[in-house]
């Protein structure tokens, strides 16, 4: 599969990014009033009281990390399938966003667990499946750090990308299996319909602006990779055009 | 045909026809794309652009049966050292699915009957070499793709490579030698084609690359 | 559970503290890249 | 390239491996010494205390196999890369899943060799008596289970990592995040099984570490090609 050139030009770029600068700010806008709605709002759960009011990052954050990484296997997969370099960068832009929403989710979860069960870690289903799925970004992430050659690069990691994606489930369940044997104390049901609207208001706004930073990143990818294509073609033009002297 | 590793252009321009039955030379100094010319004839390398056409077929479209007719000495000897050198070929034979090779015939053809039994570790790099060549000759190829091969080989050696060239081509297929420069092939070149910094000389014009190694029957187009 | 108000204002400061910081990363990471492709352009001399 | 050529490419890579391995050993009694090395290193962290060390049987089991049994995968590529024997191997005729199938046997030998001295080691250290009746063909069954599970996903990570910068680091960070459900599997219905499966959950268990050999095999087999070629 031919290396597909890339047809960006600067004002592709400019007109793309005037309509990604605007869903950003209403992603922030969107967050901040969704936040802003619950804290208000929301009663005080019956057992923990207020710090149910960490729900609403915390859990809007897991939701948009898995399906984050939902985008670095499909974007993968068609890379496998069709061989275009702007799936491969759509993966990895995913991929970056994706790892920090995930540390978040964890950060978060952790800040939930101390005052609920006086310690930072417990081994809660979800978060340990988070923070497996953490682990499993930083691997994707670590790959295209370590590997040069562009298209050695996009195949090997939309490869571990897939798989990876086929363990998340895995994990999810045996993590669980794992945890309800030993029947501890699981983060608290997160339906009850009191709690659904605020915590579907802040999942929509978090997904605003997950959107954005991917195509934010994935922008700016492209940028790079038409700069280097523009090198690369003008070498090799300057190299053909020259007239060819001795050996 | 063009090939790129990151960001350095290996070949930039490259346009070659080796027909049945032509043993053609490929000169040019280290860096010139030589092997990287080779490699990617051979289908070890795909080309960044262009396509190479090997008996009339383009290889992206049937990979195997290209494979199945060229032969390629590398550079590099692809041999294992922790294996003794039948059990090189005792290998080849099995990855090439041959139904009874005569092991011993090809070990006797290059000359390391003796040395059938030893680790390849303990070899020169001639007779690495000779056992690469040994290799070549279980797969009789009908397009040989060899990369220097008179390299660290004695009057010999040369005389062996240029057997094996001789006997390829008597059977209609054709030969590709990258060599430093054209006498040390001992005259049994057609002719010889000249690389510098990845262009064929003279350097094909605009983007058709298409080049073609054969018309007719047995031959690879690169 | 008296200082549960400081980890609620920490779980709320630390999603925005996340979100800034990689709107930050996010602005000079594409600054780099328009000028990269600015140089990419200005020495090719334009497209091909 | 008929299904029967290919199979046959398996066993020929397959028997290339292990002759490789035969003729050189060290690194299979250096694999071994280092599993032992492991247990007794978890020995001594947890403590002289009999039950203690029952209770910890099984993990502490897994993870020297783990650690250890990780060094023979970048090395079974290395036999590739030493003399550009990778080049020639992908200008065979024939389809690319059958490299990675006989690499896969090669290195499943190897590790249940490893196995086949650290388990004893570990059943002493840890003072676990050996399951009576039919209890031990459970277990034998979990451990087949996990260590499959382990070598498909080392012996394909593996096809990566030899290749690429700071490979000790990279197999690791890519291979272990992906073995929780096994080492969950694997250690969970070991330590059961061990108190005579009191709850039953082993056979749940070994229905998901099957489950998961089928899924990544198949992947494997599969996306093969795409590590391999390029």
């Amino acid at each position: 599969m031919a290396v597909g050139t890339m047809d960006l030009t600067t004002d592709v770029a400019a007109s793309a990014r005037g309509r990604t600068n605007w869903l950003g700010v209403a992603g922030i806008l969107a967050l901040a009033a969704a936040q802003l709605f619950v804290v208000v709002t929301s009663p005080p759960d019956r057992d923990m009281g207020h710090l149910q009011k960490i729900m609403y990052v915390h859990v809007p954050a897991a939701w948009n990390a898995f399906l984050a990484y939902f985008v670095v296997a499909i974007a993968s997969l068609r890379y496998l399938w069709k061989g275009r370099q702007t799936d491969d960068l759509l993966a990895a832009s995913a991929a970056e966003v994706g790892a920090l929403l995930t540390g978040l989710t964890l950060a978060l979860g952790m800040i939930w667990g101390r005052p609920t069960w006086g310690v930072w870690w417990t081994w809660d289903p979800r978060l340990t499946s988070t923070a497996v799925l953490f682990f499993i970004f930083i691997a994707y992430l670590l790959l295209r750090a370590f590997v040069d050659d562009p298209e050695r690069r996009a195949q090997w990691s939309a490869v571990v990308g897939l798989l990876g994606a086929l363990n998340v489930p895995i994990v999810y369940m045996s993590v669980r299996w794992w945890r309800t044997l030993h029947q501890i104390q699981s983060s608290p049901s997160t339906v009850d319909p009191a709690y659904a609207w605020g915590l579907r208001a802040n999942a929509i706004a978090v997904l605003v602006m997950l959107i954005f930073c991917i195509r934010h990143r994935y922008e700016s990818a492209r940028l790079e990779r038409g700069a280097d294509d523009l090198v690369d073609r003008a070498a090799l033009a300057a190299g053909r055009g020259r007239e060819v002297t001795d050996g | 045909m063009t090939r790129r590793f990151g960001r350095r252009w290996a070949l930039r321009g490259v346009s070659l026809t080796v027909a049945s039955g032509e043993i053609v030379g490929l000169e040019g100094h280290n860096g010139s794309g030589k092997s990287t010319l080779l490699r990617i004839a051979a289908t070890a390398l795909r080309p960044t652009s262009g396509s190479v056409v090997i008996a009339g077929t383009p290889v992206q479209e049937d990979p195997d049966r290209a494979r199945a007719q060229v032969g390629l000495l590398s550079f590099q000897p692809g041999l294992y050292d922790d294996l003794t050198a039948r059990e090189n070929l005792v290998f080849a034979s099995r990855m090439l699915d041959l139904a009874s090779p005569d092991i011993n015939a090809v070990l006797e053809r290059v000359g390391l009957l003796a040395e059938a039994d030893e680790r390849v570790r303990t070899f020169s790099s001639g007779m690495q070499r000779r056992l690469s060549l040994g290799r070549l000759l279980l797969q009789s190829p009908r397009i040989l793709l060899l990369d220097e091969p008179y390299n660290s080989f004695d009057r010999q050696g040369v005389q062996l490579v240029n057997e094996i060239v001789l006997t390829v081509r008597d059977a209609g297929g054709c030969a590709l030698i990258v060599l430093h420069d054209r006498h040390v092939a001992g005259g049994i070149l057609d002719r010889a084609v000249r690389l510098r910094q990845g262009l064929t000389d003279p350097a094909p014009s605009g983007e058709g690359l298409e080049a073609r190694i054969v018309e007719d029957v047995a031959g690879a187009t690169v | 559970m008296a200082d549960n108000s400081t980890y609620i204002f920490a779980a709320y400061a630390i999603t925005w503290l996340t979100l800034i910081a990689y709107l930050v990363h996010l602005r000079r990471t594409r600054r780099d890249a328009e000028r990269r492709y600015r140089d990419a352009q200005r020495a090719t001399g334009g497209s091909i | 390239m008929s299904w029967a050529s290919d199979v046959r490419r398996m066993r020929a890579i397959a028997w290339k491996d292990l002759t490789a391995e035969r003729r050189s050993r060290a690194v299979l009694n250096a694999v071994t010494f280092l599993g032992v090395l492991i247990l007794m290193l978890f020995g001594f962290a947890l403590g002289p205390d009999r039950d203690a060390l029952r209770d910890a049987a099984a993990g502490a089991l897994w993870l020297a196999i783990l650690f250890s049994g990780i060094l023979a995968f970048n090395r079974s590529y290395q036999v590739e890369l030493d003399g550009g024997a990778l080049e020639s191997l992908l200008l065979y005729p024939g389809s690319r899943w059958s490299i990675f199938a006989g690499k896969l046997l090669a290195n499943l030998a190897f590790v249940f060799l490893v196995e086949l001295i650290v388990i004893p080691v570990a059943m002493v250290l840890f003072q676990v008596q050996f399951p009576e009746g039919w209890a031990w063909a459970s277990q034998l069954a979990v451990l087949v289970l996990g260590t499959v599970g382990f070598v498909i996903l080392g012996t394909f990570y593996a096809a990566m990592s030899s290749r690429s910068r700071s490979r000790e680091v990279l197999l690791p960070l890519l291979l272990f995040p992906m073995m929780i459900p096994v080492l969950l599997g694997a250690v969970e219905s070991s330590t059961s099984l061990l108190r005579g499966d009191p709850m039953r959950e082993a056979g749940a268990w070994m229905g998901m570490l099957t489950a998961f050999d089928i899924i990544f095999l198949t992947a494997a087999l599969v996306t093969f090609e795409y590590v391999i070629e390029v």
